[in-house]
């Protein structure tokens, strides 16, 4: 038996069966969710993937945050279920404030599509025990808002307290805070990036690349051995 | 001109509401013109001239009705016959795609429909077409651009598909023309905008600028789908009884500037229209149309289906019906609307984006209706499908059009419009290109080289390409800078698609037959040097003004040429999109056909991309390269000068490049391809290079050009644009099994070096490195736009 | 230094998706009542120097050209006290 | 039917992406002297019934909530006569 990992759909949600494939090279079993149904079928963890969810109208992730799978989501997440949170799906879980901050519109205000360098900072999440400390990778990101931004205390407090779980290398896309990446909550459980680990599991498609699978098998080792 | 508003018997007074959207001003209550009062009223004069009909033309709808039509049935006429949707001036030259299709099981669907499908094996279908959005993105680039990107989507929706991907062929004003920095970026952001929030990779297209696109640049769009076989959909609404069901956005003013003069109550109302003829578009409610018309696809719940797009209503309720076997009835009061003040013939004419219409079985509506509703998109049954051959629309009870729907959708104007060819051809011809002076020293030659490949025309385009998503779907092999975008269709198999997109202005005006030809063969080129097999085409062909013989004489010979060159090298037209009118005053735009190849590889593992990784592999040139450079790059930088004989065209040279880059892909005998196209070897060289990271040393043939000077031979080596040409990377193990290919089949290969270092380094002439070559090909576009 | 506002919405005929997906979100979230809700943009300026008739023409204008897209958006100019 | 209008504006310590471009931009437009900018949103609402204090609290509480994120905006609920 497996573990079952929730992929949820909004409507406008983009790159969930792309999310559902990469849990699934992963050697997981993807459970899609339905945005209107509470009910989260005993998955053991959720992603929530990238796209334009809502439009983006309004912000990114403002609309999404109200639908009754974010009730549960949010609810099981306080009690230590693993979430991660890609792109679209960060910023659905800052505006939920399942993590802290904001993201603003890129700093050059366009949309930007590239193969990003980053450097894990924090091995001990939910999604990121199979990278090494300091481990450079490299996936695709693709946004227009994903400049995080957050007042200096709680920017500080994530420091502090090994919070920031990824960092942009080489350049800062979008002008995020001390080029901060992704985030994680103080339990670990909750991880949030803008980059997109689920397009770089194939050597077939896209760069090539295949750093991005260390998330998946990261979740998959940690609830195969809980 | 005033509407007569007599209160002949049978007229209906519909009090307008008081107050009008921008609360301008009263309106009085004007007569319904209804079919009856229309039979009562004969000598009522409606603003057909307006409307744009012709005055023969006007007689011609009212010899088909039998008396004089509504002010509803005068809207349908006027949209449906314009230029736009009846393809008039375009139609008899068109049919030679028909009348020339080369025999292939490959088409499975034809010219005529929303666009074409091609087979590609393994019971998956392709359908695929490109559009011009090129006016309203001059008006407004932004939502001009974007809703460009939404209506050929829907296109691919409409037969049954899933859209995979996006393209976009652009064409721009000169380079450092302020109003330049106002379309571009707009128009960049809006296919980003819209082609991003839908989800559809974007992997490939074009940027070209041309004083001559100033005041008309062209914004063209393509898209590709993937379906099964049996899912393939038609425009066709079959079946008495079935709903006629109409889904997506509500209707709103958009884009209906003719239609609000039969709306007010005088014709001569000098104000400007009321009604905003720039529409909007909402890509969010599309990828909802998307996910909701594949689910009811899956379903098996569509009889026939029809995107709104140019005459909205109008047209897809009279091509479904006029494709189908009976007749449909329509009440518009039953049409959701954004704006409650809108009349019927604004209603019908409305271009509203992000609205599709279906035709569906009686007994599935119910659940038709809770798949739109489970995807949030609002639904109405609007009619049904009738007995014989009408289409008839209600509006508050009361009948305003009654037409037999064919000759609305199929029947309308055909012209021959009269061609010759201008008197300056000859002239434009003359001025040939190799008589402009060349670089005469190593140092200038080194110049040029910078000047080519950091020139607006040559320059990296990641400064679009970056702005759009070239992931999402997880299906991208292959996108920009590469010479064409390539997407898995099966994850199994690996089964892919490729497509090019190409087009050249500069080679058409000197010769629009070969124009259109080597449109056809680079497109193709593009294709096979990814390793993948050509197997049809799409094409818009954007042109000046039918009513100018020269332009018509342009538009004619480039169909010819395209449709001979499709014949022979067996790849069937699809579709595609006739743009017309593309000038300003006296000024048409160069003859810009272009020319999307789809082609298919069994394995994406054994795609070929353009850039040299390898330090050690030889470097191939295939083809024959002669002084050719009537409308080259080089002319067009160095010199600023359009004029010559376009490179010759050898078809079945193509044939066998092509052939040679797929085997040679398929059994891995080539690590790396690029075409040759503007530009010529240099620009293929270090396009190849950049994308690699790796350097090459050059040894470059002798005795190319006519003064046998070796710096002249290195000119003309490395700027000829000969057509049927490409460079390769080969592995040394397999040069000996790669050459007896090529020897073989008689295809010239020369080698011409190595991949080595970080510089182009051409022997006995100059070096540059890597560095210099990315900054002068990096910084242009930016600059332009910053 | 004086703010002036520019206020600049969709002409009302224009579609404003971004209106309409808050007004179709608010039930769900418990609001009732608000039949229509557009989205537009408001710009602060701080302006150097007095604000008379001829700086205020200057903004129009800036507003005209620039902040606004006349095509499909209006605007307002207000001194804000 | 009444209008009720919130402005939502990013907080004055956040930096300003959008107003900042339009700033840099006004000098090469021809236009000096505004030495800042900022950019923000502005929500017409409009509201069926009366628009009491019972009206605009909510409307508060659905700006706080919804409309505005407050970790990086402010609003401003706003009556137009
Ligand atoms: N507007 C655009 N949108 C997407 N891709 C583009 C665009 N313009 C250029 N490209 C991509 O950039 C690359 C180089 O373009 P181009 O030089 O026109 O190619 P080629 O000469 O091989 O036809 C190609 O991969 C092309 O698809
Ligand atoms: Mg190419």
């Amino acid at each position: 038996m497996t573990a079952r990992v929730g992929v949820v759909t909004f409507p406008g949600t983009l790159d969930d069966r792309d999310t559902e494939r990469a849990v699934r090279i992963a050697g997981l079993e993807a459970v899609p969710l339905w945005h209107r149904d509470k009910d989260l079928h005993q998955v053991d963890a959720v992603v929530l993937p990238g796209g334009f969810s809502y439009g983006d109208y309004l912000r990114a992730g403002a609309i999404s945050r109200f639908s009754p799978v974010m009730e549960s989501i949010a609810e099981q997440a306080k009690a230590g279920m693993p979430v991660l949170g890609i792109c679209n799906g960060f910023q659905v879980l800052t505006e939920t404030h399942l993590l802290p901050g904001a993201m603003l519109q890129n700093n050059h205000l366009h949309f930007v599509c590239r193969d990003q360098k980053l450097r894990v900072e924090n091995v001990n999440t939910a999604w990121t025990t199979e990278f090494a400390a300091g481990q450079e990778i490299q996936i695709p990101l693709k946004n227009i808002d994903g400049q995080f931004v957050a007042d200096a205390r709680t920017v500080d407090e994530l420091e502090a307290e090994g919070r920031v779980v990824f960092r942009y290398l080489d350049v800062n896309p979008n002008g995020s805070l001390r080029d901060i990446a992704g985030i994680t909550n103080s339990a670990g459980n909750v991880v949030g990036l803008m980059p997109h680990p689920e397009h770089a599991v194939d050597p077939q498609v896209a760069t090539g690349g295949t750093d991005g699978l260390g998330f998946f098998t990261s979740i998959l080792k940690k609830l195969v051995s809980a | 001109m005033t509407l007569d508003t007599g209160t002949a018997e049978g007229a209906t007074e519909i009090p307008y509401p008081s107050v009008w959207p921008c609360g301008a001003k009263e309106r009085p209550s004007v007569t319904l013109d209804t079919v009856k009062h229309a039979g009562e009223t004969p000598d009522v004069e409606l603003p057909w001239a307006e409307l744009g009909l012709k005055q023969d033309e006007y007689a011609r709808v009212r010899d088909i009705l039998g008396r004089r039509p509504t002010g509803a049935e005068l809207a349908m006429y006027s949209v449906m016959w314009s230029e736009h949707c009846s393809y008039k001036s375009s139609k008899v030259h068109l049919r030679q795609f028909g009348e020339k299709a080369p025999a292939t099981d490959a088409l499975l669907v034809g010219i005529g429909e929303n666009a074409g499908v091609v087979d590609i094996g393994e019971g998956y279908a392709v359908t695929f077409k490109v559009e011009s959005h090129n006016h309203p993105s001059y008006v407004e680039p932004y939502q001009g651009a974007a809703t460009g990107v939404g209506g050929i989507v829907r296109d691919i929706i409409a037969m049954g598909a899933r859209p995979v991907a996006v393209v976009d062929p652009l064409r721009m004003g000169a380079p450092d023309h302020p109003d330049t920095k106002r379309v571009l970026p707009g128009v960049v952001a809006g296919i980003g905008g819209y082609g991003n929030c839908l989800g559809l990779p974007n992997i490939g297209g074009e940027l070209v600028f041309d004083a001559c696109y100033q005041g008309n640049p062209l914004v063209n769009a393509g898209a590709i789908g993937v379906m099964r076989h049996e899912d393939i959909h038609l425009a066709k609404a079959s079946g008495t009884g079935n709903k006629i069901v109409l889904y997506g956005a509500r209707t709103g003013g958009d884009g209906i500037g003719g239609a609000s003069i039969l709306a007010s109550e005088t014709f001569d109302d000098s104000k400007p229209s009321k009604r905003p003829a720039v529409q909007v578009g909402d890509p969010f409610q599309e990828k909802l149309l998307i996910e909701c018309t594949l689910e009811a696809f899956a379903e098996k719940l569509v009889v026939g289906i029809q995107d709104l797009g140019a005459a909205g209503l109008s047209c897809a309720t009279s091509e479904l019906a006029s494709n189908g076997s009976g007749g449909m009835r329509v009440s518009l009061d039953d049409v959701p609307l954004r704006d409650s003040t809108l009349s019927p013939e604004e209603i019908l004419m409305s271009e509203s984006q992000e609205r599709m219409c279906a035709v569906v079985e009686p007994d599935k509506v119910d659940r038709f209706l809770a798949i739109c509703e489970k995807w949030d998109v609002l639904a109405t049954v609007i009619g049904e499908v009738t007995d014989g051959d009408r289409l008839e629309i209600f509006w508050h009870g009361e009948k305003i059009v009654d037409v037999d729907r064919r000759t609305v959708a199929h029947e309308g104007p055909v012209y021959d419009r009269p061609y010759a060819r201008p008197d300056w051809q000859n002239a434009l011809q003359a001025d040939d290109a190799g008589k402009l002076p060349r670089p005469g020293t190593a140092d200038e030659l080194r110049e040029q080289v910078l000047k080519l490949v950091g020139s607006a025309n040559q320059a990296s385009k990641s400064w679009v390409t970056d702005q759009y998503d070239r992931f999402v779907q997880g299906n991208t092999v292959l996108a920009q800078p590469e010479d064409s975008g390539m997407i898995r269709v099966s994850e199994e198999t690996g089964l892919g698609v490729a497509i090019a997109t190409d087009g050249n202005g500069r080679y058409t005006k000197l010769d629009p037959y070969t124009g259109a030809q080597l449109a056809l063969a680079e497109s193709y080129r593009n294709v096979a040097a990814a390793g993948a097999r050509p197997l049809a085409i799409s094409d818009c062909l954007n042109f000046g003004s039918p009513e100018d013989p020269a332009v018509m004489w342009q538009f004619v010979e480039a169909i010819h040429g395209l449709a001979d060159g499709c014949q022979q090298l067996g790849t069937p037209v699809t579709g595609g999109n006739v743009s017309l009118y593309n000038q300003t005053g006296e000024a048409a735009i160069h003859p810009t056909p272009v020319v999307a190849v789809l082609g298919v590889i069994d394995d994406v593992a054994r795609r070929t991309p353009i850039g040299f990784g390898t330090e050690g592999q030889l470097l191939y040139l295939l083809g024959d390269t002669r002084e050719e450079f009537g409308g080259s790059a080089w002319s067009q930088v160095v010199h600023d000068h359009l004029g010559g004989l376009p490179p010759k065209v050898d078809l079945e040279r193509e044939r066998l490049l092509a052939e040679i880059l797929i085997s040679g892909s398929r059994d891995g005998m080539i690590d790396a391809a690029h075409d040759l196209s503007d530009g010529g070897l240099v620009q293929a060289l270090v396009e190849s290079c950049l994308r690699g990271g790796k350097g090459a040393r050059i040894v470059l043939p002798e005795g190319l050009a006519a003064s046998g000077d070796a710096t002249d031979d290195a000119f003309v080596a490395l700027f000829s644009e000969s057509a049927g040409r490409a460079v390769l990377a080969v592995p040394r193990s397999e040069e000996l099994r790669f050459t007896d290919m090529c020897g073989a089949r008689g295809l010239p290969a020369t080698r011409i070096g190595v991949v080595d270092g970080d510089a182009l380094e051409v022997q006995g002439q100059f070096s540059v490195p890597l560095t210099e070559l990315r900054e002068a090909h990096e910084a242009t576009i930016p600059a332009l736009v910053a | 230094m004086a703010r002036v506002v520019v206020d600049v919405m969709l002409k009302p005929e224009i579609l404003d998706p971004q209106g309409q997906a808050v007004q179709r979100a608010l039930p769900r979230l418990g609001f009732e009542g608000i039949s229509d809700v557009r989205q537009g943009k408001r710009f602060e300026l701080e302006v150097e120097g007095p604000v008379d008739d001829d700086a205020l023409a200057r903004i129009r204008e800036m507003a005209e050209m620039f902040l606004a897209n006349t095509v499909i958006e209006d605007f307002v100019v207000k001194v804000e006290s």
